[in-house]
């Protein structure tokens, strides 16, 4: 099955290892790119058009550099620039899956681009359609019942999940007493960050030895002073939560709520719903399952959606279908308010909106099936090169451990993610989740062939025979080499000016 | 339907095999069979790619979108900025769109280095002397401004000027619910804000220039917030700031804005970008990603995220803020647009929308029965009242095929009265027939 | 003035220096990236769509790839590819200067891009408007009269032009008689081939010590059997033919036409025109002079614009203004018929035309004055390092000579090209004109700033100080090293299946 | 205006200064005063680039654009095939689109790489051992096939069957004139060509389809030419290719074609893409540039432009064809789309317009006084004579919203007749509206 070099990025030195200038660097006074067009409005002096204690004596000194060096300094960025189109990005907890080329002409179609947010509802009556479908969407998939897309992010959905919650508690008169939000040691960081900016502790609930949740543990931990609980499931570990019925029904006999961290939905499409699992709020990321591109760390988009009982609180105002068929705008009577200047990372949305009308129910079924068997196979084939600290069926992404290697010859995860850099892949996600040392947590999405996977494990295998000694020299093929992460925070240089200035700190 | 899975039923048959598996169904042994959805999701088959951009294109053309058939006087946050072909080409580039975070330095230069220039660029148009890579936008920077006033005061009062954008300042009330912060209120006068005397907040937050368009007095609000030991937040309207003394210039702590106006289509909202810029002494209460540069095992300048203790994969439940995926992509658009524009150009950009925006208010309120909200200065935005209500002005527009301008929010406590904006693409034909349709539809 | 790194192209390995496997190599049986709109056309066996004995038994085999891979594949590809946009790229005699980006936009244009050939005049409206202007502006640049836009590149447009000159001569009763076409030695490789093909002799007349046309000669060569004469100005040297209007009086004086090769069109827009020089006939490399981009070798476009008295000839048919305001196609009256198979390379026109409309005529002569202004800024700043076998004021690129290297220590101009490649730069073009040993032929263009063109000199300028071993192992930095390109002549491999089968020959 | 020049007067002023000169003015003294042109170009100044966008964009609303109000039912050798969103931004890759010409293969991996996957399909498309790495379009591909073959037979007559497209003929014909070859028309019998039974020709040419949409008698053909010990030149609709045997398999010596249905938009006829391919025995007379595998200085496998001594730069006035610029990013983008497509959907796609052109033809040809032109069985475009002039049905139609097809040209002597081509895009309802809009417009 393994292919020649199936989905490694071979992309190489063009020239030189030399270092790309600065933006400053390149400016010269007097040289510009700019162009405006020509509107025949009437001049006015400067002092006329600004009070006088405002005016800015002299310009913002950006740069000034020529179209064309402003393209070649960019282009050659991007150069130095590792993405899912280059090759494989087996990131675990971050679904970097290829993004269809279609979802990139819908985010691009003036008709929708080039509509202002605050624009009358009459004329906005196909982004109100498109919204409302992906709701609908959204809705089907995670068995729920209404939804919020106004969320930009995945923590965004979570603080804004943690404030419906705190608003149904409020309303039933808890507000004061339920003070605690239980999360699991593998949650995270975000999950533990939004609870305290929610205005709740964190109560820790340990892994029990399956890697799942302990449902004693959390037993000893639910009383009526528990607001919820936040889980993932699939988990962090890859592993789906076998105890999650149980669990839902002891949360809800305190009169908590459950809260589900949707990063890992890309496992259960079509297969099994947060809904049916007994979760009241779900966030998901449009950005790691609905393939949304990143864009280097953004922007995504964090829907959340919730039980009927719950829609009354959603941030408003709500794109809905009014009976005449037309759409138009709601407020929710209990709404918590906006979270977001207006409508949500609506161009965002609208490319989920499109990968999901692709795939259709069918299409989406299958992209878990896939990316379930990928990691799956991945396990059966590096087991035993790696440590797998739980060893069981996994769902779609599956966490290595190097301690073996770290004991037997100091390889890190750390080295066996430069390594992997070498070899023309990404590197995964290391020393997450927290509760396993060494963690290598890999999720080679349903996009990549066999190929890339078989090629994938190949180089994961070279690696682990590799002496300590060349892995820590390693990234040695890359833009830069091993950088240091240290000094960056001890002399800290923020801005090209604190550079100049020598550095702050 | 297209599938954009690689795999073959070969594929899948050995791929099951290897794992000792002989069904797909195998896969979901741990899930509890309860749970098993029968019969699939309810969402339609797939379509092909072109019935999925027929679809599309059908959504679109059903909604009015800004261009010669609705030429766009409306602002409030979101502007009709040219966008020039260069900057979408490299903004598009797929090495930016499909990156993720750049958890690799080594493979992620390329985002590292624009997001570096990129916080540059800011700094310098807010004249602070840090900025991150970026929030989600104009309303999630101010809740993380008031977020590191309170931490670093100790104090849960903020004192919120009415010129704050309205959906900003419910998105801030919103937040506030889980962290307990008191926003206060504070009024305008004439279209300024006017600063209560007594209290104690830890911060004021004022907007400039602020919604109605109106310039600020910085200078007043420094003192008043020093009179409080407070710290002086100030949301900036970057487009201005080619003209106006930056926040900095008048001793903000703190610099929030919203980015969409550097290259970022309307886009009905999103994504666009927050703008987050403070004094250094804040850094470690920063919110969010910031990329420092260092260098590598060979001493070559290199760049990598840095003081990431304040973040919540390594803070948890102590970090400074909860923002994990950001807006990195409009961040980096927004420095590519800022470079185009340069020194000069930001300067000319501010300047045009000025001069239109004077030519646009002269024209209106020379109609009859046309007055101003207030007489405060503006720049680039102002509000006006017209005779009739202001909603229906708006409505009537649309068939004069204007985007009229945005309703004052009753929050913002100035009564009704039409915010209009003129970006440098406003012809003065444009205006022209805009006054002239203006004067019709308030008969 | 030299400033950091301008215009070198700093990319670089992202990862190791893998190949990249053929798109057949990632191909597996039954994978697709396919999918087509629904038509509800009515289903038909095959059979029936096609007579018995044409029908293919099996699909052609193509390749089999997912979406996912093949962008992968073409975005890795890309990277193995220098480009403008990466990079200055001083090719002398192609003009790879900056192409902006809004022609890009303009060529993209549904309005334009959409638009069948065959249409009715009626629906063609703009486009034979955009056509006729840009024919108009082209005739302004050189000085002509009429144009046409049919030939798809330079060398077609040759072609057409000698073609146009045949037409003249046979409608002269001269066609039997005049069998000559005088070329100078240091003419482009194109020039005697389409003389050839153009039904006439070469005659080759040589340079004198200035490195222009040895009028001496030239006269000797003239005759009534003498067709034509092509001729660049400024020369392949980079030099003007200063006596040019001897020149043309001469050849006219015989009854010959004069053709004017226009790739080097760049030196001299608004400064000085063929038509005023004397020329018959023009041909222009939109590709070069009009910032058509090159993409990869083609496609370009090559307009030849006529004297009066030729302008009958011109292929058809001719879009026009007519009487009425509206535009239409004419078909000259002695035309030589078409040279396309529609109208010409429709979009690259209307790069080209959008290219001078930004610019306009100032905007155009400024081109000329700064492509000139690096050249021969850059002849000062290396004359002493490398040979200058013309050392008097260029034009718009700069021919060196390696020679002196090459006796000192063995460094060849090949060599000195290999070892730029390594320094971040494209390579001058080398061995042309061949009337310069080791000729390294450099044309900055005006797009590149004077720190790329200081920092280009500064390469120059180290390499020439190499050792000659090193620059032998040039280019180390590349996605591949030095290409052997004998062996690919030798055991010819121009399919992958003849790499299967162990390659032809 | 926008100015792609970089340089300052700062710039220009020290540039001069070292090169001892003190103004531009005397960069210009070797060209002869009389020929200096005074007062610069007869072009108007610069525009802005949104205005230069502008003027662009009003030439553009000038034209009727193929399009849901135009729907496309014309081809003659330009198809309204869809074109993949994932195609489009490759081929528009910069690193593809602004490289010049291969001749540093160290750097030039990418489109070299390409152009041989490129090479590949054409190959295998035309049944053929060796395909070039492109030429102008259609026509000039015929004009190097006959240029071929008149080389290699040593014979300057060529019979050409009149179903060759019509401009390929004509343009064949003016380059006839410089090289003096002799070309000889050959009739159409009932839609396909009748071959002559005496004559020495060099080679035969006939399209497959031909202009009629007719499949040709390739066998025959080449029993014709074995007869006269002929070559047998073959121009392939590379569409219609997936469903019918290859040129190659009937014996072709040469088979040539347009490239633009893959990938390429209707363009106003241009940029196109010439197909050619020979069998092996003709790869030195092989016109333009051929890449072919090698290594390089490590053994790594490498790709460069080979045999150029064939090629004009080196073979100068003997060089088997003057092409250099050809059409390299069209081929390129005719590689992806081929990849893209891929063995099963090459098939599908001559399918469904098969599919299509059949629906069409027999709902035309049930109209009253609408007649086949040939009777002989056709694939995707077809030819039907109406009661009215071709040329008048294609007027009426455009108020219909149809570009109806292409009115055939005398040339192919066939009579009057409107050439229907249906491509994959084209939906039953799209086909059926054109139906009814003929019998309206023919009434
Ligand atoms: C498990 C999990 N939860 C939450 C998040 C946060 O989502 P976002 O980055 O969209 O804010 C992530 C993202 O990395 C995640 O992996
Ligand atoms: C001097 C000269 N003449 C003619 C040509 C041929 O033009 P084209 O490549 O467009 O056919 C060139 C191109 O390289 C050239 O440099």
């Amino acid at each position: 099955m393994s292919g020649p070099a199936g989905g490694r990025a071979t992309s190489i030195p063009l020239m030189g290892r030399d270092e790309e200038p600065t933006v400053f660097e390149l400016s010269s006074t007097g040289r510009r790119a700019w162009s405006f067009r020509t509107t025949g409005v009437p001049e006015w002096p400067e002092d006329e058009l600004v009070p006088a204690g405002h005016r800015r004596d002299e310009p913002v000194p950006l740069a000034e550099v020529s179209e064309r060096d402003l393209v070649a300094h960019f282009t050659r960025l991007s150069h130095r620039q590792y993405s899912v189109d280059l090759g494989a990005y087996p990131l675990g907890s971050c679904t970097m899956k290829y993004n269809p080329k279609l979802c990139d002409d819908v985010a691009a179609m003036a008709g929708l681009a080039n509509v202002h947010p605050a624009a009358p509802v009459a004329t906005i009556q196909g982004w109100l359609e498109l919204l409302v479908e992906l709701g609908e969407s959204l809705c089907a998939i995670t068995g729920m019942h209404s939804a919020t897309l106004q969320p930009p992010a995945g923590a965004a959905g979570e603080l804004t999940g943690l404030l419906l919650m705190r608003a149904w508690h409020r309303d039933h008169g808890e507000d004061a007493t339920r003070r605690r939000v239980i999360i699991p040691d593998s949650a995270h960081g975000t999950n533990p960050a939004s609870v305290t900016l929610g205005g709740y502790e964190v109560t820790t609930v340990p892994s029990d030895d399956r890697g799942c949740v302990d449902v004693a543990a959390l037993r000893e931990r639910l009383d009526t002073d528990v607001a919820g609980i936040m889980l993932t499931n699939p988990n962090t570990l890859g592993l789906f939560e076998e105890d999650i019925l149980e669990i839902a029904r002891s949360v809800h006999e305190v009169g908590g709520l459950l809260y589900y961290d949707g990063a890992n939905l890309n496992a259960i499409l079509g297969v099994t719903r947060p809904g049916d699992m007994g979760f009241d709020i779900v966030h998901m990321n449009l950005h790691k399952t609905f393939a949304v591109p990143h864009g280097g760390g953004g922007p995504g988009a964090g829907p959340v959606a919730v039980s009927e009982r719950l829609a009354r609180y959603l941030p408003g105002p709500c794109p809905v279908r009014l009976a005449d068929g037309t759409f138009g705008w709601h407020a929710p009577d209990r709404s918590i308010g906006r979270v977001h200047s207006w409508h949500g990372n609506a161009l965002a949305l609208a490319r989920a909106a499109s990968y999901i009308v692709a795939n259709g129910g069918d299409g989406l079924q299958q992209v878990s099936e896939v990316a379930v068997l990928n990691a799956n196979w991945l396990r059966h084939r590096l087991r035993g090169v790696y440590d797998v600290p739980f060893d069981r069926p996994n769902m779609h992404e599956v966490v290595f451990s190097a301690t073996n290697l770290k004991k037997a010859r100091g390889l890190r995860a750390v080295d066996v993610a430069k390594r992997l850099l070498e070899e023309g892949f990404h590197a995964p996600t290391v020393y997450f989740p927290l509760i396993v040392d060494e963690a290598l947590m890999v999720e080679p999405t349903e996009t990549e062939s066999p190929e890339t996977v078989a090629a994938l494990a190949d180089a994961m295998e070279r690696i682990a025979q590799d002496s300590a000694d060349a892995a820590h020299d390693a990234p040695r093929t890359t833009p830069v080499g091993r950088v240091d992460e240290a000094r960056a925070a001890r002399q800290l240089i923020p801005t090209f000016d604190a550079r100049r200035s020598g550095g702050a700190d | 339907m297209p599938s954009y899975v690689p795999h073959t039923d070969a594929d899948i048959a050995a791929m099951l095999a290897f794992c000792g598996l002989s069904s797909i169904d195998e896969l979901w042994e741990t899930i509890p069979s309860a749970l098993r959805l029968a019969g699939g999701l309810d969402i339609a088959p797939g379509l092909s790619e072109p019935d999925t951009l027929a679809r599309f294109e059908r959504l679109g053309a059903a909604n009015r979108a800004c261009g010669p058939d609705l030429v766009c006087f409306a602002g409030a946050g979101a502007y009709d900025h040219e966008i020039p072909s260069a900057i979408r080409r490299l903004a598009n580039r797929t090495e930016f769109v499909t990156a993720y975070t750049p958890y690799q330095p080594e493979v992620a230069q390329g985002v590292l280095q624009a997001l570096f220039e990129y916080q540059t660029l800011v700094a310098r148009l807010t004249g602070l002397e840090v900025a991150n890579a970026s929030l989600y936008d104009g309303a999630s920077a101010c809740v993380e401004a008031v977020n590191l006033a309170v931490a670093a005061a100790g104090r849960s009062t903020v004192w919120v000027s009415r010129g704050v954008h309205p959906t900003w300042r419910e998105t801030m009330r919103t937040f506030a619910a889980g962290t307990g912060h008191d926003l206060v209120d504070v009024d305008l006068v004439d279209g300024t804000t006017a600063w209560p005397a007594g209290g104690e907040p830890a911060a004021l937050l004022v907007q400039y220039p602020n919604h109605l368009g109106c310039v600020e007095d910085l200078a007043a609000a420094r003192a008043v917030a020093d009179a409080h030991g407070a710290m002086l937040l100030v949301a900036v309207d970057p487009v201005a700031a080619g003209m106006l003394r930056s926040a900095g210039d008048f001793g903000a702590d703190v610099a929030v804005g919203e980015g969409q106006p550097f290259g970022t289509p309307l886009s009905f909202g999103g994504p666009y970008l927050g703008l987050f810029a403070c004094r250094l002494e804040h850094v470690r209460r920063l919110p969010g990603r910031l990329v420092g540069e260092t260098v590598d095992a060979d001493g070559r300048r290199a760049y990598v995220t840095t003081l990431r203790t304040r973040e919540q994969d390594i803070r948890r439940e102590k970090a400074s803020s909860n923002v994990c995926t950001n807006q990195t992509l409009i961040a980096v658009t927004c420095a590519i647009q800022l470079a185009w524009l340069g020194t000069g150009g930001l300067r000319e950009l501010a300047r045009r929308c000025a001069r239109g925006a004077r030519y646009a208010r002269d024209g209106l309120l020379a109609l009859d029965g046309v007055e101003p909200v207030a007489t405060a200065p503006t720049i680039r935005e102002f509000a006006v009242r017209p005779p009739v209500d202001s909603a229906t002005v708006v409505d009537r527009m649309l068939e004069e095929g204007f985007l009229a301008g945005v309703p004052l929010d009753e929050s913002v406590g100035a009564g009704d009265g039409l915010l209009v904006a003129v970006t440098e693409r406003r012809t003065r034909d444009e205006i022209d027939a805009y006054v002239a349709a203006v004067e019709r539809v308030i008969k």
